[in-house]
């Protein structure tokens, strides 16, 4: 009974009429026609992590799309809230899993924002070194699925193989493959281990030597690429930033925010790098942006080889961490966008509030925006072009 | 469309912000500090606050709203960013035990998740939101907000007693 | 479409070169990497040296370890210290942070290279150390204190106080 | 023995005997190409695909089969069950019958059909019946478009494929394939494929579509309608499917061969094996196949309205055309007929 009433309250909710329909409603009525609601999700293959879109087709074509999110909520906020400063930091891994790195990075700036320590400029460097790695570990990844959304297998496993050995060397750097704990507040673990730095230039290396045939060559010129994505999941910028866009998806209409550059943190203001922007503002130019942001880290990478100092990798923050009463702010460019982490302290050694922006929760809004108007098989690249992470949107 | 991206040096910028700002609105109390404007108004200000910030100052990018429940009030942060290295940072604290505050989805957009998700997980009403749903938590039979402070949650295994 | 044809034939002289390349993966069970050395595997703990401080239960975000103190001497000096007569870590829950490595003092407790846990049965999977079994399912002490809500003051509406430093650090 | 062997020649016997072995052959062409496909795809994709059950995974059909036939054959509650079970029969037995026309060699033939391109081509056709009767019975939303997907897919490709068919059959002056694969000799270069290279591509696109291969399985379509009209089957009635599919595709490769690439013919003289051509025809049924897999490890999946646009305003126009190229080109030298 009860479940019967849920349904019904339910669906109540869901379906109010459509701003948007492509068939008047007279002609609608006038020949009977219906429209079919479909549930894409959670669990389906394709999809990007336990997302559940409510759709309304009209024939292949949306004419209404509806995130429900949730389905991975463990409210990480509140149990920040009952965990001590660095107790957090491994339970921020779980957010964002693509992008662990920068979810750390940014929580401890928070907290050294609250703390004023003074982080060792080594300790900044290994910071860039590995949230750069992370983000070819992540973007990567996001270019094999979204060739997996248009139905080839194959790329995915190419990507995956350049994860798999990011990964062995963020193993052998802080000695777990995905849930790092690495960045602390204060600085880094511990230093670099001997040899890898060598190891990771092999690395750079050997991907920049099999990029182009691996993810450009297969891909870049497909006509049945260009025709999937080309126009598809267009969008101006004016929507894009309305939206709250950032990342790779902002970039590609041509907005060149990168806080990076615009907020810098860390020791990227010592660096030298671009940022990558695409005027067309649809699925391929986010490929295209996403490929060239990766060569991108790969130049960032090399310079922080070559520019590494030498010292210690630990500010000093005691061995109790209890900052003191306010509020800091945490501001990093994660693979996806702006990922921002405002802990508010309140004197004790846990934190009173924290709250993480994932990027991931806000880029999802596009879709309600621009999906409604496609056909079905158009979701699926447009899921590529905001690229979202089931632990992100859902803390 | 293309959009405008502020212009001029950015000290210059924070200063246009905090007149631009403080000039047209009773504001309780207005700072710089580095690179952040801060601002702290009126419950019932904030909408016009933000209205100004968008479409007089031009700031185009609310980046995240945080509430703090701080037992018995709420406190709201609009994090604003105008996107080359300025943040305009709007506070302000709800009393009460039904808090309600205007929307902002009419100035910002994409506050309509955030609005959602403030709302879900701490009650806080959106009066004018257009689809005030939760986004997380079940949309019915479930009347708690556990992100505030009297929403206990226990350290207890979880798994007592499923062998 | 002038070239028509053409990425895609290009794309598939990229698959062709891969069909002879050479294969990557590795035969799991029977082939073993070896493991880095700052690898984090299973927890372990050397009860010979444990002071019973209880540091890693305080530390512990998913409040894995259990301990279960008593006084004894041990030693023989004559006086009466901690004992952990009951230690327990449960792997079902334990996330391989680290935390408690990091903050044992006599460093008696750390990460093995041992990844395959398996049970049939969740509690299978609480590792007993002690002399005495510890009840997993039993709340341990919280790891936090009793703290929250510093006493008698309200926190402030507005943050944003100067900060005065001292009490950190 | 020899009264055995006379029996052959009553022509019942010997129809229902070879259909037999015939019935046999596509039935374990589909275990063996599933097995093949699973290699190919792993060593493009750096892996080494199965290897686990015999000697270098090569026991893995047998496997699979086994499990499959003693899955439970799941059906939705309010599916409609006889269109439901009919569907994967509907599908399979199309591919099969159309082996019943297909020259392995000279004489090896089922049934040497003086119409055999008409029943190709009817036989063929009913395959769409069976994706409708899958995707209707099943009475899920995903089925439902996979199977109007389908239908639609299917039935505009039947045009350009049997478009292409009459370069063919205008040049070789006959609609059976004995004497198609007959009439193009045994000199690579007098097959009809160079001649008729449009006609090739297109029957070779049309084909790949006709048996839903990537990059045209859109009613399978598995990243946006997760299985299309076969996503509530499981057990024996999915295997079917499955054989179904590798079965066509087969057929596909081996009338392709038959028609464009000389059948059993050798591709030089000197090559001729007599009695062995049917090695001949083998390898170029094989080799057709692995570029079907080839292609279809490499490119990404078109959308509906692509398909349309490639099947109606490039692929139609163009065997359109070349028809009339081949017409004037007979015309003006008749010894290119046959």
């Amino acid at each position: 009974m009860l479940g019967e009433e849920r349904r019904a309250q339910h669906e109540g909710a869901l379906t109010e009429p459509p701003s948007s329909r492509l068939v008047s409603p007279d002609i609608r009525d006038e020949f009977g026609l219906e429209t079919i609601d479909m549930n894409m999700g959670p669990q389906h293959p394709a999809m990007h992590g336990l997302l559940r879109l409510i759709l309304e087709l009209d024939g292949e074509t949306v004419v209404r799309c509806d995130p429900v999110m949730g389905y991975l909520h463990r409210c990480q906020e509140k149990i920040a809230e009952n965990r001590m400063y660095p107790a957090v930091i491994p339970l921020t891994d779980r957010l964002d899993y693509f992008a662990n790195m920068h979810n750390e990075h940014g929580y401890c700036l928070a907290v050294e924002d609250l703390l004023d320590v003074e982080i060792p400029p080594r300790a900044e460097y290994i910071r860039v070194l590995m949230c750069e790695l992370m983000r070819l570990a992540s973007h990567i990844p996001s270019i094999g699925f979204l060739m997996l959304e248009l139905g080839a297998f194959t790329p995915i496993l190419y990507a995956f193989r350049e994860r798999e050995r990011i990964q062995a060397i963020f193993e052998e750097v802080t000695g777990a493959r995905m849930m790092f704990h690495y960045i602390r507040i204060g600085g880094v673990k511990a230093d670099l281990p001997p040899g890898i730095t060598q190891k990771i230039w092999d690395y750079i290396e050997s991907l920049e030597a099999h990029f182009q045939r691996d993810f450009v060559d297969l891909i870049q010129g497909n006509e049945i690429f260009i025709s999937r994505t080309r126009n598809v999941g267009k969008m101006t910028q004016e929507q894009a930033v309305e939206m709250g866009v950032t990342g790779p998806a902002l970039r590609c209409t041509g907005v060149d925010f990168d806080i990076r550059l615009d907020y810098p943190y860390s020791a990227y203001p010592e660096l030298q790098f671009e940022v990558v922007t695409d005027t067309a503002g649809d699925v391929e130019a986010s490929y295209r942006v996403r490929i060239a942001e990766c060569l991108q880290s790969i130049q960032i990478i090399k310079q922080c080889l070559e520019q590494m100092p030498e010292g210690e990798v630990m500010g000093d923050t005691g061995r109790r961490i209890r900052p003191p009463e306010g509020e800091g702010f945490g501001r990093v460019e994660s693979p996806r966008g702006e990922y921002s982490v405002h802990v508010v302290s309140d004197g004790s050694d846990t934190p009173y509030r924290v709250h993480y922006r994932d990027p991931s929760f806000c880029n999802m809004q596009l879709l309600q925006e621009i999906v409604p108007g496609h056909y079905l098989p158009d979701i699926m690249p447009i899921m590529g072009l905001v690229d979202p992470v089931s632990g992100g949107w859902d803390k | 469309m293309t959009i405008t991206l502020p212009e001029g040096d950015l000290q210059s910028r924070l200063e246009r912000y905090f007149e631009g700002l403080g000039n047209r609105h009773g504001l309780e109390e207005s700072e710089i500090i580095n690179n952040v404007v801060l601002i702290v108004a009126k419950k019932d200000d904030v909408p016009a606050v933000l209205a100004t910030a968008r479409e007089t100052l031009g700031i185009l990018h609310l980046s995240f709203i945080t509430i703090v429940d701080r037992e018995g009030s709420f406190e709201l942060t609009y994090e604003l960013m105008d996107f080359r290295g300025a943040t305009v940072r709007v506070k302000t604290t709800i009393e009460g035990d039904e808090p309600v505050i205007g929307t902002v989805t009419g100035v910002y957009p994409t506050a309509n998740w955030h609005e959602r998700e403030a709302y879900d997980m701490f009650g806080v009403a959106f009066a004018g939101h257009p689809d005030l749903r939760r986004p997380y938590m079940w949309q019915d039979h479930f009347d708690h907000h556990p992100l505030l402070k009297s929403f206990e949650i226990s350290t207890k295994r979880t798994f007592e007693g499923l062998r | 479409m002038p070239q028509v044809g053409q990425g895609i034939l290009k794309g598939m002289g990229v698959t062709l070169q891969h069909l002879f390349g050479q294969k990557i993966t590795r035969q799991y069970p029977e082939y073993k990497r070896e493991l880095p050395e700052r690898s984090r595997g299973m927890l372990t703990v050397d009860m010979d040296r444990c002071i019973a401080c209880l540091q890693c239960m305080r530390i512990c975000p998913d409040h894995c370890i259990s301990i279960e103190q008593t006084k004894r001497d041990a030693d023989g000096s004559g006086k009466p210290k901690p004992f952990a007569v009951g230690f327990v870590i449960d792997d079902s829950r334990c996330m391989y942070c680290s935390l408690c490595v990091e903050v044992c003092p006599v460093n008696c407790i750390y990460h093995t290279e041992e990844f395959e846990a398996q049970a049939y049965n969740r509690l299978e999977l609480a590792r007993q150390f002690g002399e005495l079994p510890v009840d997993p399912t039993v709340d341990p002490k919280p790891a936090v204190g009793k703290k929250k809500k510093p006493t008698g003051k309200k926190a402030p509406k507005t943050v944003e106080k100067p900060r005065t430093g001292d009490e950190a650090a | 023995m020899q009264t055995v062997l006379n029996l052959l020649e009553v022509e019942p016997i010997r129809l229902l005997i070879s259909f037999g072995a015939v019935l046999f052959l596509v039935l374990n062409l589909a275990a063996v190409l599933t097995m093949a496909e699973r290699k190919v795809s792993g060593y493009i994709h750096l892996r080494y695909g199965p290897n686990r059950v015999g000697p270098r995974g090569l026991l893995q059909p047998a496997a699979d089969v086994f499990k499959l036939f003693t899955k439970e054959n799941v059906s939705p509650g309010r599916s409609d069950l006889w269109v439901f079970l009919g569907a994967p029969i509907a599908m399979f037995i199309p591919a099969a019958l159309v082996w019943l026309v297909v020259p392995f060699a000279p004489d090896a033939v089922v049934a040497d059909l003086n119409v055999a391109i008409l029943f190709f081509v009817a036989i063929t056709s009913i395959g769409a019946l069976g994706v409708v009767m899958a995707g209707y019975g099943s009475r899920s939303a995903f089925s439902l478009l996979g199977a109007l997907r389908g239908a639609a897919q299917m039935i505009s490709y039947e045009v350009p494929l049997i478009l292409s068919l009459l370069g063919v059959v205008m040049l070789s002056g006959s609609l059976s394939l004995v004497d198609i694969v007959r009439a193009q000799g045994d000199t690579i270069w007098s097959w009809y494929f160079l001649f008729q290279l449009p006609m090739f591509l297109t029957f070779y696109i049309s084909g790949i579509a006709e048996v839903k291969r990537v990059p045209f399985d859109l009613p399978e379509g598995e990243s946006e309608i997760v299985g299309g009209f076969m996503i509530e089957y499981s057990g024996m009635t999915w295997a079917l499917i499955q054989a179904a599919e590798f079965a066509s595709m087969a057929v596909m490769s081996a009338i392709t061969v038959t028609l464009f690439l000389g059948g059993w013919q050798p591709p030089l003289p000197f090559l001729d094996l007599g009695a062995f051509n049917w090695v001949w025809f083998g390898i170029k049924t094989a080799l057709i196949m692995f570029t079907f897999q080839w292609i279809r490890w490499s490119v990404p999946r078109l959308r509906m309205d692509q398909l349309m646009d490639l099947g109606w305003k490039v692929l139609v126009p163009l065997t359109l055309i070349w028809l009339f190229v081949t017409a004037g080109l007979m015309l003006v030298f008749p010894s290119l007929g046959a």
